[in-house]
Parts: structure tokens; sequence; C-alpha cells
């Protein structure tokens, strides 16, 4: 029998990319962690000033979308173009709505006068859900892309790769903020 | 060689060559004042040697990167350079406006030279590489200009290929943040921050893209690869250069007055650059595998597949030994600064020159695609010896570089002061010496094997 | 080979438990609990969610070798690195 | 295998992974440029500085100094050189004043420049005003 490799869904460069960005995450996330032993109080005190709720809805906002862009990609292999365009559709406001509430966070932030060099805990609380937000909107330009696509009918049950595509890389985005959320939010 | 303007190419691969020897030789003088501290003073003093250099280094990369685009851009474009005559005028500004920099440099004490350059109308002089009188950066901004006017028109009306536009990217990228070079504010932290605009974002960011694209171009000509494989492959790479190196700025952000941040943002990103200089390294190996011809060029081969290896050594391995931020505290600004330097310098820029050159000098005297054997093997000859002795000349200042930290830096109350410390290290000087030497000959070879076999055939394609 | 087609009632039930588990880290946040325990039980929670993401939304239960353990190994690797910095 | 990865993928990743972290450098940038003011001693940056600087980079002293670790790395670093000199601007003049002319035989010497008063001055004001900068403690210690 010989033995078949299984490949990830999508284009196989998209894996090369994610597994860097996580890289790039995973440190950040290590820098944070390592920073925090030496500043256990500063980091729990400025941890409380964070918008909790508003990033539970952000949560929500992201996971409701990965999960839109995953009955996206059902649909279209089902060769349900409508279907799979509408649900794209919603994906992209769901994305839309945490650009909006993060957003928000930000420009409190700013009112208070609070930048990267504030202190260590800012400095990597913007950081990270800064780069994150950029993310964001990287992959809501792809999304937008694809449903723009779906809509023209350039996908089907056979020509499907660039959805598959752009949908990991979506869910990667997902993946980071579900670490992100409670590391710097709540732990 | 299918077109015939891309004869204006040769002046330039001339002249870069006639500048690269003398940034050699002023190379060993100074590895000479390193150990004998008044060899030429007062006449050459240390910092007149040093600008001359690295402002040729500079200028005679430019060159051979101009004369690259002037050979490759008609060739990749099927069609006659937009216009040769405004190639060779510029060839003559710029040459001339380079020799009068040197000769500047070398005839008066720098201060009079800003003096009559009316450096106080706009200040740029004095600072790291861009030493050059505030007249001749403009010089050079229009040299540049007629240059991406030149090469764009002729990209425009021609085929446009992948390899084409990525230099055209490069380029005018290098001539964009060139135009920092004009921003010195008295507050020397943004003078300081600014600067590298210049020089990292040319080093590790657009000149990656010219590199990049000038080795595909040779490995396409070379091994006959797909054009779909090696411009897909050429997409990656300067997609990784830039993702990476863009953020990678802010590793000389660390210690100069600006945020504390930068230390993270500038650790990560800096540490990720050595990836696209490895996929170069993957990338000219597993093409000259795949090659559907034998070329009967092998010093081009030899020179590109040396120059993917050189670049991931210098450039990745040695910039990443000092570039995560705790490391950077202690090693910032000493000998392991410039054994990266050389190194990378030479391995990623140097050789993609001479690579170019080593493909096109061939056609351009005349020849069908290759030198005679006799020619080739002395090439590849100097070669080794120019690249041997650069391993030598890297690995001494590393070492030179380590005993330097430890004694100076790392050692509290009882660290060393700058000068004893030179003093322990010089064994260390000497053997770069003694390195740098050799790689001069290395370079009299070089030279030496364009001038040996003329009269015998061309290389046969092996069977 | 014939890959198992994507279910929607399995996709629909993995999303019901990201959104559950969300609200418990949130809950967990709220009720203003702290101490090196439950920040490690917040955060295996997450590594959960992520396995599920993983797993699931990126279909990688359907590859191969390395290439279904990247991000799982990348999780691991994070919670080892979290638990050793804080119970440092 | 259905992973044909295109050139048009790769050409996207490339066009837009560039602007992406371009953007990115601009906002940092921005922040930055922001933020200098707490750490750049732009409060200390007066004319004999602005003049101080000028003498530096019109005598190139970069050629052979580093100054915050840049430069070149034949002679000491100055970013901190009035502190290792004890606080003292005169000694700083004192030193670039009498340099010999023909410099110390078999070792490294510097230029005599033969700088005006005023020149001297404004060059040990600019070290001064640079040993202030907020330089994260760089470097690990006096001797630079």
């Amino acid at each position: 029998m010989t033995k078949v490799t299984r490949y990830p869904p999508g284009e196989i460069i998209i894996w090369l990319f994610i597994m860097a960005e996580l890289l790039v995450f995973g440190l950040f996330f290590a820098a944070y962690a390592i920073t925090r032993i030496d500043n256990i109080e500063l980091f729990e005190l400025y941890q409380q000033n964070l918008d909790t709720t508003a990033a539970l809805y952000n949560t929500i906002a992201l996971l409701s979308s990965s999960y839109f862009v995953i009955r996206s990609v059902i649909a279209i292999k089902a060769d349900e173009q409508k279907n799979a365009y509408r649900w794209m559709l919603l994906a992209v406001v769901m994305g839309l709505v945490f650009i909006v509430i993060k957003t928000d966070e930000f420009a409190h932030h700013i009112d208070n006068g609070i930048t990267l060099s504030t202190n260590t805990f800012y400095m990597f609380y913007l950081s990270l859900a800064f780069f994150h937000y950029l993310h964001v909107i990287l992959g809501l330009v792809v999304l937008g892309v694809l449903a723009r696509n779906m809509n023209k009918g350039m996908y089907s049950s056979k020509e499907n790769s660039s959805v598959e595509t752009g949908a990991s890389y979506w869910h990667m985005v997902d993946l980071v903020w579900l670490i992100l959320f409670p590391l710097v939010y709540v732990m | 060689m299918k077109y015939t303007s891309q004869m204006v190419a040769k002046p330039y691969f001339i002249a870069a060559i006639a500048l690269f020897v003398g940034q050699i030789l002023f190379g060993v003088i100074m590895g000479m004042q390193y150990v004998v501290g008044d060899f030429l003073f007062p006449e050459i003093p240390f910092n007149v040697a040093r600008m001359v250099h690295t402002n040729l280094l500079i200028v005679w990369l430019l060159f051979g990167f101009m004369g690259a685009a002037y050979y490759m851009v008609p060739d990749e474009a099927e069609t006659e350079l937009h216009s040769p005559l405004l190639a060779k005028v510029m060839f003559w500004i710029f040459l001339a406006a380079g020799v009068v920099t040197i000769l500047g440099y070398l005839l008066v004490p720098y201060a009079t030279l800003a003096e009559i350059t009316m450096n106080d109308l706009l200040p740029t002089m004095g600072r790291e590489f861009l030493e050059q009188p505030t007249i001749i950066k403009i010089g050079i901004v229009v040299v540049a200009l007629a240059f991406l006017f030149n090469i764009g028109m002729t990209i425009l009306k021609g085929r446009k290929t992948v390899i084409n536009l990525v230099l055209m990217i490069g380029l005018v990228g290098l001539a964009v943040f060139f135009l920092f070079a004009f921003y010195n504010p008295d507050n020397i932290v943004l003078d300081k921050m600014f600067w590298w605009f210049v020089v990292h974002l040319w080093v590790e960011g657009v000149w990656e893209l010219i590199l990049g694209s000038l080795l595909a171009y040779v490995l396409i000509k070379t091994t006959g690869v797909d054009r779909e494989v090696i411009e897909k492959w050429l997409y990656v790479i300067i997609a990784m250069a830039l993702i990476t190196g863009l953020i990678g700025t802010g590793h000389h952000f660390f210690w100069i007055g600006t945020p504390g941040y930068w230390q993270w943002w500038g650790s990560i990103f800096s540490a990720l650059e050595p990836i696209p200089f490895f996929m170069m390294t993957i990338f000219a190996f597993n093409m000259v595998n795949k090659r559907r011809r034998q070329h009967p060029n092998k010093a081009a081969v030899l020179w590109a597949l040396g120059c993917s290896v050189m670049a991931f050594l210098g450039a990745g391995v040695w910039g990443f030994m000092h570039t995560l931020s705790f490391v950077n505290y202690y090693t910032h600004g000493s000998q392991i600064t410039a054994a990266h330097g050389h190194m990378a310098f030479y391995g990623a820029y140097v050789m993609i020159v001479l690579a170019i050159i080593s493909y096109a000098m061939p056609m351009l005297n005349g020849r069908k695609a290759a030198n005679s054997m006799k020619a080739q093997i002395v090439e590849m000859w100097s070669f080794w010896l120019m690249t041997i002795s650069m391993v030598f000349i890297t690995l001494f200042l590393t070492a030179a570089g380590i005993l330097q930290v430890y004694l100076q830096r790392m050692n509290g109350d009882a660290s060393l002061p700058f000068m004893v410390v030179q003093d322990k290290i010089e064994i260390f000087y000497w053997m770069r010496e003694g390195a740098g030497i050799i790689f001069l000959i290395g370079l009299i070879v070089y030279i030496a094997s364009f001038f040996v076999g003329r009269d015998q055939p061309e290389a046969e394609m092996p069977k | 080979m014939k890959i198992k087609k994507q279910s929607t009632i399995v996709e629909t039930v993995v999303f019901l438990l990201l959104i559950m588990l969300t609200l418990v880290t949130y809950q967990v946040g709220k009720m203003g609990l702290s101490g090196v325990n439950i920040s490690l039980g917040v955060f295996a929670i997450a590594l959960f969610k992520g396995a599920l993401i993983s797993e699931h939304f990126m279909q990688l239960k359907h590859a191969s070798g390395l290439w279904r353990w990247m991000i799982l190994i990348w999780l691991i690797l994070l919670g080892i690195v979290i638990y050793l910095a804080f119970t440092a | 295998m259905s992973q044909a990865f295109t050139k048009s993928m790769a050409r996207n990743i490339f066009y837009g992974g560039s602007m992406f972290f371009f953007l990115l450098l601009l906002v940092l940038t921005f922040d930055t440029v922001e933020s200098l003011p707490k750490t750049d001693n732009r409060e200390n940056l007066t004319e004999q500085v602005a003049k101080g600087k000028h003498v530096w980079e019109n005598n190139n002293c970069i050629g052979c100094h580093t100054l915050m670790g840049e430069g070149a790395y034949f002679a000491p670093e100055l970013g901190n050189v009035y502190k290792r000199m004890g606080n003292s601007k005169e000694a700083i003049i004192a030193f670039i004043k009498y340099r010999p002319k023909n410099g110390i035989p078999g070792r490294r010497s510097m230029p005599q420049f033969n700088l005006t008063d005023d020149e001297l001055d404004a060059v040990a004001e600019f070290l001064k005003y640079v040993s202030e900068i907020n330089n994260q403690n760089w470097p690990p210690n006096i001797q630079g």
C-alpha cells in the first residue's frame, strides 16, 4: 500500500506563511510572559484598565466570522454559489464588527494619552493588539476579494483552492486572537 | 547578445571593477593602520581612508547595478534600450562625480571640502556612508533619475517580465530612500533614525530586490529552467525580504535614543531576516540541479551559487548572531559588527555584481556565450581566493570582536579602556591584514582572467 | 483517497463549544478570580480552543504527518512557555 | 495534488505583504517621532549644541569614532565620553586641542584639526548633550 500524503486545505504556501506568522506571534507571546515575570504587579494593575467586555464581543465576532467562512467553504464545495456568497458576506460583516470595536478601544487609549512608551504592559498590549488588528484588516481584504469573486461565479466544487487558502488564513487570525484574549485581558 | 544597445553596459562594468580595486587598496591601507597606528599619518588619516573605502564600495556597486540593468533590461524586454546616448552621458557624469569626490577626500581636509562645497547651505555631510558633498548628492539624484527614466521607458515599450519589474521596483526604492540623505536635523536622535531609512532600507530592503532579480536572471540564462518556476521563487523571496526587513529596521533603533519597544519589534523581525537569504540558497541550488542544459560559462554559475551561500552566511548567520537586543547590548558597535558588514556586503552585493559581469562580459567582448576554458579557470581561482580570504577576514574580525566585547564590555568594573583592548587583540588584526592581502591577490587574479586566453576558442558545452 | 466532507453539524457544534468556552473565560475574568492556577486553567482552555480551530476549522485533522501537527505543536510549545513563565 | 501554487498568488503575497509591513513601519515611526521628546534630551538642544553637531560632521569624526555605537570602530565610543572624562567639557577640549600634528610614532593618533575656541566649546557641548540622551543605558559600562 502506498502512503498518500494528505496536504492541508488551500495552497501549500499559505501554510508556510501561517507558520511564519505564528512564529512571530509566538515570540511576542513568549516575550510578554517572560517580561511579566519581573513586572507582575504592573501587568495586573494595567490589565484591569482594559475593556474585557469589548474583547468578549470581539472574540464572539471573530469566532462567528470563522464559522461563517466555513459555511461558505462547505457551500461552495456543494456548488451552492449564492449561499457561499451570503455566508462570506456575513463573515466580512463580523470582521468589520471586530474592527469597529477595536478601533473604538484604540481611540479610548489615544484619548487617555496612552502610547507604546507609556509602560511595559501597554507596550506589549498595544504592539500585540495592533499587529493583530492589521492582520484582521488584511484578512478582511482577502475575504472581500473572495466574496466579490464568488458573486461573479468564479468558484465551484472543482475550483475552490483560493477560497480554502483565504479561509485558512482567516482561521489563523482567529486562532491568534483566541490566545491573545485570555493572555492579555484575563490572566 | 541580442541587442546592440546592451553594449553600454561594458563601460559601467569596467568602471565598477576599477573602483573595486581602489576600494580594496584602501581596505588594505586601513587594515595596516589598525596595527601600525601612524601608517601614512597624517597624509591619509584613518577616517579619510575609510571614507574612500566605503564610498568606493557603494559607487562601484551602483555602477555594477546600472551596468547590469543596461545589459539585462533590453534582453528581458526584448527591445533596444530607450536611449543608449543618455546611458553613455550619465556614465561619464557619474564617473566624474565619483572621481572628483574621492580626490576631494584625499587632497583637502574634510572640513575644507565642506567649506568649498558650501555644506552650510544644506548640511548633509559628515554622516557615515553619506559623506559626499551635498552638491554630489544632488548629482547622484540626477543621474539616478535619468537612469530610471531610461530603464523605465525601455521596460514600458517592451515585454514586461517579472524580473524586469522587480528590478525596477528595487531601483525606484533605491532612489526614493536615498532622498532621506538630505534630511539632517540638529536633533541627533532624529538624524540617526532617518539615516537608517537610507542605509537599512537599502541594504536590507530594496537592494535585496535588485539582488533577487539579477540572481534570477543569471539562473534563467544559465540553467534554462522554466521562467514560471523562477519567477515564483523570486516573488516569494523578495516578499520575505521586505516582510522581515521593513520592521527589521528596528534592530538599529535599540540604543540611539529611540523608545524601548524597538528592542522587541527589532529583535523579533530581524531574527527572521535570514529566511529570505536561506530561501535564496535553496533556490539557487535547486535551479542548478534542475537545469535543462549545461551552460559553457561555468564561472558565472559558480559566482551565482557562491553569492547565494555567502549572502546567507554573511547577512543571515552573521547578522542573526548579534541582532537580538540582549546580545546586541554588548556587541553593538564592536568588531563583530565589522565582521558582519564585510561578509554580508561581499556575499550579497559584490558577488552578485561579479556574477552578472562574469555572465555578460564574454558576450560584450564578442563571444557567443562564454570565455575560453583557460580564462574561466583563472576566474574560478580568483573566486576561491577572494571568497576564502573573505571568510578568514570575517573569522578574524569575529574573534577580535568576541575578545573586545568580553574585555571592554562584560567585565564589570574591571572592564578595560578601548585602546588597551585594541592592543590586546592586535594579533587578530595582523591576521586580518594578511587575509586582506590575499583578497587583493585574488582580485588581481580576477582582473588577469580578462586578459588570459583571449586568443583561445570558447569553452564548449559539456556533453 | 477521498477525504470525508466537512459536516455542517459538526462544525456548528464546535462553534457553539468555542463560544461557550469563551464565555467561561470571560466570566472567570469578571469574577476577579486570580492566582496562578486560575490563570493556567484559563490558558488551558485557550489552548484547547486553539486545538479545535486547528483540527476542525482549519481541517488539519485530515492532513497527514507533520502537517496535522504543526499548529498543535505550536500550541504545546506556547503552553510550556506560558506555564514556565507563570509559575516562575 | 491540488496545491498548485500559482505565480499570481506569490505576487499577491509580495505586494500585500510589503504594503502591510510598510504601513506598520510608518505607524511605528510616527509613534516614535511623537514620543522622542521623552528621551532625546531636546530641552538641552541649544544653538551651541547644533553648532557642535556641524563641527562634528564637518570634521568627519564618525570616520574613526562611534557615537552611540554607530560609526567606525577605530577609535573610542564618544556617546558617553563626557561622562568618561569625569563630566568635564574642559577635558574634552584639551584633548582635541593638543593632538600632536604629526601623530604618535607607531600608534593611532587623532589628527590636529585646528579648531577655534568656539568650535571646541561647541563640539564639547554637543558631546555633553549626547551623553544625556536616554538611550536605554547603552553602553554597558563607562568604557563604551
